[in-house]
């Protein structure tokens, strides 16, 4: 079983256009640069995208976006791209917004198997709209579905060539549900490390959800409001 | 003379008790953080997977792995636990969160919200507000009482599309602090030096007013 | 804000008679040791317990059933209890057995503000009895409804005094979950340390979820079938 | 001759495939383990939070918080991590196991089985086998082909309670391999020294024979 591969152009050799992706990242932190990066570069187009941002104009998803390689995005905030706008509002690029807790637990539920839950957020919004409503314990909630993928693209901190990752502070994010809901998950790391070398009670992400891990290079890791006391 | 940012974000801290757990959205509910009292355990839940954020980080020092829920870098504290979002949510979503703390474009006396989108205008998504609005057993809402155009964010009923319903539980805005209840909006104090006409007058429902109406006090 | 309490005795103290309990452990394996006892000792009664097993005859929740303070279990597996088995029976004692992940799931749920979620665990078999059924994906999933308790009493390997919580190998299990769902979260552990001690990386359950914490005493660890090279 | 417990599991294991990751139910499953191919990676999971499960202690080494799910004493491996049960059960309910292996009481030609329950004999519970053989990919069934009586255990229809429906794969009985196909039970294998006549007056049901049934290779 060997799930190492050499780089991103590897890891994704096999994605086609018209694929459903999932993302992981939140804002411009913890995104898969290397892979987004091999996307651009592959050209593939007609993506249907599930992360919960959307990038900025020249960097992560807007890449992808400036070059019209994403036909749908699936996110719960998009602002900070005006390429995005600007596709969203001419009709170029289709948009499904979800509340973030609920596209987060949708992603989850993709990866364990539940197809469909209630949940409070977004009753009588337009998020409930065409969805079946239920009253548990005198509350209103609606039924939302599962999110899976034909490929999750995450990034981790620490990875281990059994494919177990560690993620860092605030980075993990989507990373961790949407490694569970991808068909093939590949994970980039900061660090790939040898099997045995992670503490088994401190694995955010077991390798059995990883199907293909590598080592990133170059990541820019771009701040997108850097603020200081 | 009517509140600016920084006290508005003051009062609200005055609804802070010992032990809270607190979500507070972007704008002025951030600055609610420095105004926690001397001494008091207020633990803040950033829903991008951080409970227990810390101040801004000195500069030099920002962590690109280490930012909030409105994208900006910030530190952690000791005590402090990071997750993911599922996770995150399942914790606002559970309930465990005491108190969110949230900007608003409209509130109803229902307390209905909205607050994420301007048709034809402003497609930024709604992000994590609803799950939070949904779920958090205390609401606050900080605004100002007015919008750009003079005209009442306190209403009857929303105009732009909702973030939730039936939710808020009060008002902090730079003229007033105003529950809501089952019977509407209740004023509760004034902004120093704002009278209850000129409160009523910006308002644009009614306004339970019973007895004399106190100043805030800082 | 102060979580830590001195034993088991002062963190059960308003638990009262007929109220509902989950009580983390697999087995006998991470089970909250110290406050079982408190609760034979206190002897209230007419208690709903939930929890994957029920101890052995003479260890674990097997006491509590010795002294008939358990009106109701729900659980997946309570073999290897005779007393258990005898009240059943003999109607003493109401069961209603789930399957274990579907139980789990329950307690994750009633944690995370999710009512009711479709699995198809249980499907076709007794489990699904009087509940709704509902094909997604072509395969059909029952719909099962979260479940809370008004304390949740779990064990911890080392906790610090916020109440951030870090659990060991397996004895893990439901504890996790659990501690979510607890209207009241009592948690002990082996080891307490001060705030700060722990890698917020590291944390298990943050300290949210946890209302009294403390370092349990005379840890006896049974361990029921010993199996050796 | 009909084959033991040991030979059970060693036909079993050349089901295995490198990167497999399995789920070995108590009793004849565990004992696959043992047969596991050299050089071939396969993971076993455990549903009670652990995957990865490596051998049996040594003597004096037992750790009460390290077990399987058949609460046995166990270690782990290097590349192992734990987890909660929620958590186990993800991973298990979203199809991310390869192959389960248990036993059971009855197994029918289209692949539903009972294993947990003998109304007013046994009263166990279910433990993960219904959350396993709902959600595994392929579930292999390690059995007797008779029960204690000489009944046949493959049949046209469950006489005790179901664990699940339409799910199993495979069954590897001491007898026969016998495959579920969506036209019933077809026999793969013969025992080594068991004739194809003795396996089908030993089954319940029909069987589909196609052509010279070889016998197990060991």
């Amino acid at each position: 079983m060997n799930k190492v591969v050499k780089n991103a152009e590897e890891a994704i050799a096999d994605l086609q256009s018209n694929q459903t992706l999932m993302l992981g990242g939140f804002g411009l932190s913890g995104i898969p640069e290397n892979c987004i990066n091999a996307m651009v570069e592959k050209g593939i187009e007609g993506l249907t995208c599930i992360s919960n941002n959307a990038g900025v104009d020249d960097f992560g998803l807007g890449l992808l976006l400036k070059k019209h390689q994403i036909k749908k995005m699936i996110s719960s905030y998009v602002g900070e791209n005006k390429e995005f706008e600007r596709q969203m509002l001419s009709g170029e690029l289709e948009v499904e917004l979800n509340p973030q807790g609920t596209l987060a637990e949708r992603i989850r539920a993709g990866g364990a198997g539940i197809p469909a839950f209630f949940v409070p957020a977004g009753y009588g919004t337009e998020v409930a709209e065409g969805k079946e409503v239920r009253v548990f314990d005198g509350k209103p909630h609606i039924l939302e579905r599962a999110l899976t993928a034909d490929f999750s693209i995450i990034k981790a901190w620490k990875g281990d060539k059994a494919g177990n990752l560690i993620f860092r502070h605030t980075a993990n994010n989507f990373n961790q549900p949407m490694g569970m809901a991808g068909k093939i998950t590949i994970a980039e790391v900061d660090e790939l490390v040898e099997v045995g070398e992670l503490d088994p009670n401190q694995i955010h992400l077991p390798g059995v959800f990883v199907q293909r891990i590598f080592q990133g290079v170059g990541y820019e890791k771009r701040i997108e409001f850097e603020t200081t006391r | 003379m009517a509140l600016d940012k920084t006290q508005i974000a003051q009062r609200i801290a005055q609804e802070l008790q010992d032990g809270y757990y607190v979500n507070l959205g972007i704008g002025i509910p951030t600055l609610v953080a420095n105004y926690i009292p001397e001494g008091m355990d207020v633990v803040l839940q950033s829903e991008n997977g951080l409970l227990g954020i810390g101040p801004f980080p000195e500069k030099g020092k920002a962590d690109p792995d280490l930012i909030n829920a409105g994208k900006q870098t910030v530190t952690y504290l000791p005590g402090s636990a990071f997750f993911d979002s599922s996770f995150s949510f399942a914790m606002i979503r559970g309930g465990h969160i005491d108190l969110t703390v949230l900007g608003a474009f409209e509130v109803t006396e229902n307390g209905d919200i909205s607050s994420w989108k301007i048709p034809g205008k402003m497609v930024k998504g709604m992000g994590g507000a609803m799950d939070l609005v949904a779920a958090a057993k205390n609401i606050i809402v900080a605004t100002t009482h007015v919008d750009r155009n003079g005209q009442p964010k306190l209403k009857k009923k929303c105009d732009l599309p909702l973030t939730g319903v039936n939710c808020v539980k009060k008002i902090v805005s730079d003229m007033a602090v105003v529950e809501v209840t089952d019977k509407g909006f209740k004023l509760l104090e004034r902004a120093p030096g704002v009278s209850v006409e000129e409160i009523v007058a910006a308002t644009g429902a009614p306004l339970i007013i019973d007895g004399e109406i106190p100043e805030m006090q800082f």
